[in-house]
């Protein structure tokens, strides 16, 4: 395990404290937590937008906070979600009184740490609601399992949500567009290489010179198929196909589509897929009107990459379009 | 018939603690197998607080014990296994209150209390290859009232634990995996277990 | 050797494909070329910036494409310059009558391929300006050699020099202010795993699992020295040391810092080493104005970082702050 | 005395491609040890691109193959190979024109013009560890004109090459390097003497 860092334990702190230093005029640090809040908070007549969960996803989910997206991100240590103490920190800091939406992404720690601090603050009557965001196909839906998990296109919901409480959408209002996003949003991803956990000193697992992890997500823990690793345009016909053939109908519709390096993937090889994406989508008929390419939700210095499609409607492109204006997502 | 008291209490947060560090690989290693490599880190971070504040502090009642403990784990754990195990201890507190003794049955139906708030805040039942594959069992053998001993209390926990090494997840991170689960011990069952070891140690040394 | 590519011979033209298609509204690809260009291209009465160099530093060039800073990038082969015909291509496409200012890393083989497409652009009538970046300090400055290679410094100069171009400034002014920001700017980096030319198939150098090569450059080559690994403050220290020893007098100045991955580094490491160079400065009184941290000029998938240091006068401070509007840098 | 025609000229970058494409990831070798690594490359594409042009078109003289072998080079090498080979091959067409033939004293002439054209594209002289220093001796002997044969050409070729291995360079990529340089056979210096190679090649069969 070669990792430019001092203490494992220490990773974390030392890595918000870096980001409160780069970004002085965006972001705080709250006092003696976890939690980075926009400077500016609490945003007087907005509804607060909180997301947050385990680290080692950077820049999500701190990069993502500014003017049209999010109010507040609350860290975890590496790959495991908040506890409950540290979210309620984050909710009392941002509710202006207009209340407080939460973001996270479908894994049991996040939902129980989150709900645990909602239960707290609506007993402190803040208005609270949230959503969860399950958009991995490599998982499958089912209300008997755990479901889907919540990779790459939680970076969307942070945009529209955002983009709706900015524009002055109620807490009801920013719930519901959330809710279209998480609905209409599908991703899948895949790994040519592991990563580590700082304290735990070796990954999840291991992969040969010719293999590759297929349906990953976004925690090194191993996917649901290993394969022989294949060209760049047929990885990415075997993910748009996955996404594809999901519970959202594409058909003929119009699509913003992200492309997102898992972390040692450099840049070129995302454009080469994005190139394939777009090819393909124009053979369908699907109508690409955005498209993202580059590290949005990343998982240490695994190398891989994940797609993601979400289906727009006009009130989607718009909030899509909004100004937003957060250290890693500017529009 | 056993009984709690406080200085009891307090040493089985202790003993679970060292049970914990000194398998932290190996319950990180179970992890990296079905989930995502964190939970030897998470219960070494929560329990070692907790011991550091349990044995710091003063008690009069074994409920007090479990509050605090309850606290740390939930404030410091974090992932899956902090509300959890915040919750088990959170609800045995609540359940024990004030009681200056506690008896078996008090216990025994603390553990119950315990299992049902882990059960709704995980939504998850018996058999979905989780902790409370562990829980539920042990309840049962605690309700049972006859027989408890910390040597049958091992017994059964085990038992349990291993039992989820030939189970499909369908809860936690390992559900990810669906077949690929299987031939794999569940991590959390794992602590569970050391959890359960170390208070059939305490009453060993009570007897 | 892992890659999310098809042929290693079409990569730079399917990674340019793909960025065209990413950024439709922003950028166009010239016709059988490697060149992109600002849509708009060219922008009438004003000074063009033309930078560019071998691919497989991404973002770099083409993502900083856009208002405010370069009018067009030209890519050459992985880790190769581009040839004369390409950087002309780019030189005629933006030139606006004001004049190009071309952006050239100190490597032989840019400088003497950006020189001749200038001395065929003179030829033609086009007045054309340049600079050279050598920010390097792990390579000793000497009229006798090569020289210090230009590495992540060059992002301050597109920077500067695009804004100072949008400002209205003149050819002569757009050099003489990049000129400053060269004279000002000096970066070191350190790598912890090599990097693979899609081309050559396997890296140009091997690391053991506790060893970093300290001084590397961003073309995959070996650095100055081997050293063990050391914790990330050390290792900042080594690197920020040369830095501040180097030519430039940066006692109780102001500057600019940029902490650049490579690659393959995640960013919660670069914001360690962020925290690192913060404290470090305050305990020497150099005063930090802005902070960069993230991938600017990277090496493919190598793992490490650099540091920069610019020193800043109210100048360079307003140009900094100045609009830019690029796909991969935004203010 | 050797003379040669436009024929013999497109013989020799079809050689010459002959000799880089078979030792491409050598060339790379080389590159990778004190460079960047992509010499093999750089060269195969500039070669394979110039040797079908070359054997694809009609030529009346030596100049009009090498103008278009130097235009072919320069647009499709790049890096720091691209414009001084391109150098080479243009200089020494604008030298030889349209001369119908080609005698032993004009070929030399026309190396000496490549020669320095190089030094003063790349700012190197002898000693620096680069190409020039196999194209420099290779100059020197041709000009002697008495006991100009193949066999003394690869000598003299492979010897200056060889003796790059010992110096320290000062230009290009290896510079950067430092005293890290040596013990290491500059590529540039390599690929240049298949060049030369290819040259005396072309002679032999021409005897
Ligand atoms: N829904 C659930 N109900 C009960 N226990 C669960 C549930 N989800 C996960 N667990 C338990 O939590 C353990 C994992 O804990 P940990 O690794 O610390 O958290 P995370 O999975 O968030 O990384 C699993 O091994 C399992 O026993
Ligand atoms: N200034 C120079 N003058 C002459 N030859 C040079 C100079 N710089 C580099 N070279 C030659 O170029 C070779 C490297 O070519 P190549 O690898 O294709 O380009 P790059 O170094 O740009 O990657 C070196 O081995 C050396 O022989
Ligand atoms: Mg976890
Ligand atoms: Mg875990
Ligand atoms: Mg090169
Ligand atoms: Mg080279």
């Amino acid at each position: 395990m070669k990792k430019v860092i001092n203490n494992p334990e220490d990773v974390v702190r030392e890595m918000l404290e870096g980001m409160t230093l780069a970004y002085p005029e965006q972001v705080r640090n709250l006092e003696d937590t976890t939690v980075l809040v926009r400077k500016d908070a609490p945003v007087a007549g907005k509804v607060a937008i909180v997301s947050g969960g385990g680290s080692g996803h950077e820049p999500a989910h701190a990069g993502y906070i500014g003017r049209g997206m999010l109010d507040a991100a609350v860290a975890g240590e590496m790959f495991t979600s908040p506890t409950p103490d540290q979210v309620i920190e984050a909710i009392r800091a941002v509710d202006s009184g207009q209340g407080v939406f939460l973001v996270i992404k479908n894994y049991t720690g996040d939902v129980m740490n989150f709900e645990m601090a909602r239960e707290m603050a609506e007993a402190e009557g803040i208005s609270v609601e949230q959503v969860v965001v399950n958009d991995d196909v490599a998982v499958e839906d089912s209300s008997f399992t755990t479901g889907r998990r919540g990779i790459a296109g939680t970076v969307f919901v942070h945009k529209i949500a955002g983009a709706k409480a900015a524009a002055g959408g109620s807490l009801k209002e920013v719930k519901e567009a959330a809710e279209k996003v998480v609905a209409n949003t599908r991703s899948m991803g895949v790994a040519l290489s592991p990563c580590t956990i700082p304290g735990a000193g070796k990954p999840n697992f291991q992969l040969e010179d010719d293999e590759m992890e297929v349906g990953i997500g976004i925690h090194g823990e191993p996917g649901t198929k290993r394969e022989k690793i294949a060209p760049a345009d047929d990885i990415a016909e075997e993910l748009l196909q996955k996404v594809l053939e999901d519970s959202v109908d594409f058909d003929k519709s119009e699509v913003a589509v992200m492309v997102n390096g898992l972390g040692a993937t450099p840049e070129s090889e995302l454009f080469i897929v994005n190139r394939y994406i777009h090819s393909k989508l124009r053979e369908k008929s699907i109508n690409v009107t955005h498209t993202f390419v580059g590290e949005y939700m990343t998982s240490l210095e695994m190398a891989g990459f994940s797609i993601t499609l979400m289906k727009v409607d006009e009130e989607i492109k718009q909030l899509l379009d909004a100004e937003a204006v957060a250290p890693a997502f500017h529009r | 018939m056993m009984v709690m008291t406080a200085e009891q209490a307090v040493t089985w947060v202790e003993k679970t603690n060292a049970l914990i560090q000194s398998n932290k690989e190996y319950l990180t290693e179970l992890d990296q197998a079905i989930g995502d490599g964190d939970h030897g880190l998470n219960m070494s971070r929560g329990f070692q607080e907790a011991e550091a504040k349990v044995s710091s502090s003063e008690y009069e009642t074994v409920g007090g014990v479990f509050k605090d403990t309850a606290t740390v784990l939930m404030s410091k754990i974090g992932g899956a296994s902090g509300p959890l195990y915040g919750t088990a201890f959170l609800k045995m507190s609540m359940f024990l209150r004030d009681k200056p003794s506690v008896t078996q049955a008090d216990f025994a139906e603390a553990v119950e209390e315990a299992l049902n708030g882990m059960k709704q805040r995980g939504k998850a039942e018996q058999g979905e290859k989780t902790m409370i594959d562990v829980w539920h069992p042990v309840a049962d053998f605690l309700k049972n009232g006859q027989n408890v001993n910390a040597g049958k209390l091992v017994e059964v926990a085990e038992q349990a634990m291993e039992g989820t090494k030939d189970t499909v997840a369908t809860k936690g991170r390992a559900a990810y995996l669906q077949d690929r689960s299987k031939g794999h011990i569940d991590p959390g069952s794992t602590s569970s277990f050391y959890l359960f070891q170390a208070l059939a140690d305490v009453w060993e040394e009570g007897e």
